[in-house]
């Protein structure tokens, strides 16, 4: 192996890149959080939390939190010049009357023609929580995963088929990965970047998907 | 940038076209977009489906469009509003489709189509001529109907004051269709009487977020 | 014929004494109305306008009219302290949603089992209109109707069967006339009051319903 | 003459009966009304019926419901917050029945029951492990489940300001489910910050108007 993986920051980053000047955006709870670090000074991009905010902020200073004023992963926030606040269902109304451009989200499986399962396994001994994932993924125009590639012990994430309970079926649009860039067109998987040094065939070993050069 | 404020009427109604469904914002003469309306009617498209709660009276306003013989069907509650002699005029000569909906389907049929709702049952209409041939189904004990969103083109609204991101707050009743209708058009322009800075309307004052707006022209009353 | 009808002044203070301290309100266009004149100084009783208002307050003196201002007749109003606005789909929700205590409406017939015919006559010649007539009339707790007993040429409007289109079916509480106060129950209607001076052989002349002494 | 205002929180929370569904506000640990939650659990009922979105974390709010045991059901979306811990043991020792919503579903039954929705067809959830056994309909080439409404015999919920009318004002995203619930709970009980005098709250300014609220109890933070 003579390629270099993304790190999480260089995957969230690609992800910034790829979001266009006005859009409104839904940064999912994990990973995608990162993707706020990233956003460019030169595109003006309206970030969505689903609790009720329009124009996420960033991180308030230590010692100036508003008690009330949190994003939906629960962390405090401030609000940017332009933000507004609203309650919980009109707030997904934004989602799911697809008024949200892109909801970047995080991803335990993703199948070859855009299932996307993030909010649960097989493992029945936790109880089960979906909060907004089905909402967002279903209802956003745009839906990018960013995730690591495979699992740390080398399992494929990325599938013909989810064996994972689905979050909703059909909906991603691209995969950010460490190790690629996967565009989901009409069923099919579309490789449009790999990592450096990075070949198709090692690409395709740790991909249970079929995927198209 | 961010920057839905535009610098014309004739900009802000570009997306109306031939054939297109135009939901029309207000109450009576409160909240009608005038300016927006009149553009329309300078611009001189035909064959428009409007949704809108009245049929304007006199020759302004939405009636302004039913003299221009520029709608082909109007979806509405109340059509017959003191000196609403165009759409009579229509209405008799044939020249005009009416779908009459009770106001609160109306305004909860154009929430649904901004809300991504895919149909929803309701009890009111039904036993009387405005739930004929409606889909039915029995719930609690009580028949509801099934009524579909209305889903439009463009949405033409006023409101007070707006910033360059499209958010709005309303001056008191006039405010009524405009935050369903801003939802539900594909494209929704909005006159206002004033434009502030971006963070000189109060984040928890906000009527309608910038989200459900595309267009924004200033106009005087 | 030696009774006196009520004058629909009279009427409207009947029903205005029947409403209680608290009660949200709406009151619909034309002989409801006169009700709003007619509210006891002792209650707090929220009046509810279908535009969007709750806490309508008296007609504006000439000159100080807000033009945006106005009630689901068109006329020009003031808010009381305590008053509200909301928009048209959130208000409708006050009625639909079982939130108005009472609606006090017109009606062109009124069936003994509480049809109510106030939308529509089988005229043709004009447009049907209907407004916020079913949601009222079918979502408030309590319909009380304020109408004249008989068409002026004394053709009965409180029937059998109602003969106009519907409303809504089975709704009314209560119909306050110039002749007498009749209630719904159960599917039939009893008289509770009637004029001074009147006969019940008089009344029963003059009404279409089985009426219930 | 109104007066929602009441002196205690006893007092707020007097129609939570044994066998009630109880919709409680709060996202997270914002706007949980953690003064009525305290009433109830002093009140002693059991076999309640709670919507609300989490299960909370620790052994306060929500959470302190779970850990007296009166809470026979729970409906939510994110019941698997950190410290989650009560709601983790109940389940695993199948003392707590769960159903799980969309958040968004979830939130669109509440809001149907107070609006007077009969039920309603959406597409979220469709295809997953909750959309078994759902009704569905094919509406505009997509599949769509039916979902009823969520109704509650008391809503608790917090805000920040009140008057004797009982409109309310919130606090930035604290006010996330309160304005929904308010409209669902045949009985809708608010603790708040502050109470001002009847028109002091600016009417365009109220978010929950006086209607959808009972009883209002004064807190302190």
């Amino acid at each position: 192996m003579t390629f270099k993986p993304l790190s999480k920051e260089e995957i969230a980053k690609k992800v910034a890149n790829d979001l266009r000047d006005g859009q409104y955006v839904n940064l999912g709870i994990g990973l995608p959080t990162l993707v706020a670090s990233f956003l460019p000074d030169d595109k003006e991009i309206v970030l969505h939390s689903e609790n009720g905010v329009l124009g996420v902020g960033p991180r308030p200073l230590p010692g100036e939190e508003d008690i009330d004023l949190i994003d939906a992963g629960k962390d405090f926030i401030t609000l940017k010049p332009g933000a507004s606040i609203f309650h919980h269902t009109d707030s997904f109304i934004m989602m799911r009357g697809g008024h949200i451009d892109v909801a970047v989200l995080g991803a335990l499986q993703v199948s070859q023609k855009g299932d996307l399962a993030n909010w649960a396994t097989n493992d029945e001994t936790y109880p089960p929580a979906v909060g907004g994932a089905m909402d967002l993924a279903s209802g956003a125009k745009k839906i990018f995963v960013i995730m690591i590639h495979t699992g740390k012990d080398g399992t494929p994430k990325i599938l013909e088929e989810c064996t994972f309970p689905l979050t909703a079926t059909e909906v991603v649009t691209t995969v950010y990965t460490d190790l690629a860039t996967l565009d989901v067109k009409d069923g099919q998987m579309f490789v449009r970047e790999m990592s450096p040094g990075l070949s198709k065939s090692e690409l395709i070993k740790m991909t249970g998907a079929k995927l198209n050069f | 940038m961010i920057n839905k404020i535009v610098e014309s009427l004739t900009e802000a109604v570009s997306d109306v076209e031939d054939g297109c469904t135009v939901l029309i914002g207000g109450f009576g003469n409160s909240g009608i977009p005038n300016n927006l309306i009149a553009a329309v009617v300078a611009k001189g498209v035909k064959d428009l489906t409007i949704i809108t709660n009245n049929a304007g009276s006199g020759d302004s306003g939405v009636a302004s469009l039913l003299k221009q013989r520029i709608v082909k069907k109007i979806v509405t509650s109340y059509p017959r509003s003191r000196g609403s002699i165009w759409f009579e005029e229509l209405y008799k000569s044939g020249e005009i489709e009416l779908e009459l909906l009770p106001q609160g389907n109306l305004t909860e049929k154009i929430r649904a189509a901004g809300a991504g709702i895919g149909a929803f049952y309701t009890p009111i209409g039904v036993g009387t001529l405005l739930g004929k041939d409606k889909e039915q189904k029995m719930i609690n004990g009580k028949l509801h109907q099934l009524e579909y969103p209305l889903f439009a083109d463009v949405a033409l609204i006023s409101a007070k004051t707006a910033d360059r991101w499209g958010n709005l707050v309303y001056s008191t009743t006039a405010r009524n269709f405009g935050p369903s209708m801003a939802m539900a058009g594909k494209v929704t322009a909005v006159e206002v009487l004033n434009i502030v800075d971006l963070g000189q309307l109060d984040p928890e004052v906000i009527i309608t977020p910038g989200i459900f707006v595309d267009k924004v022209v200033k106009v005087k009353r």
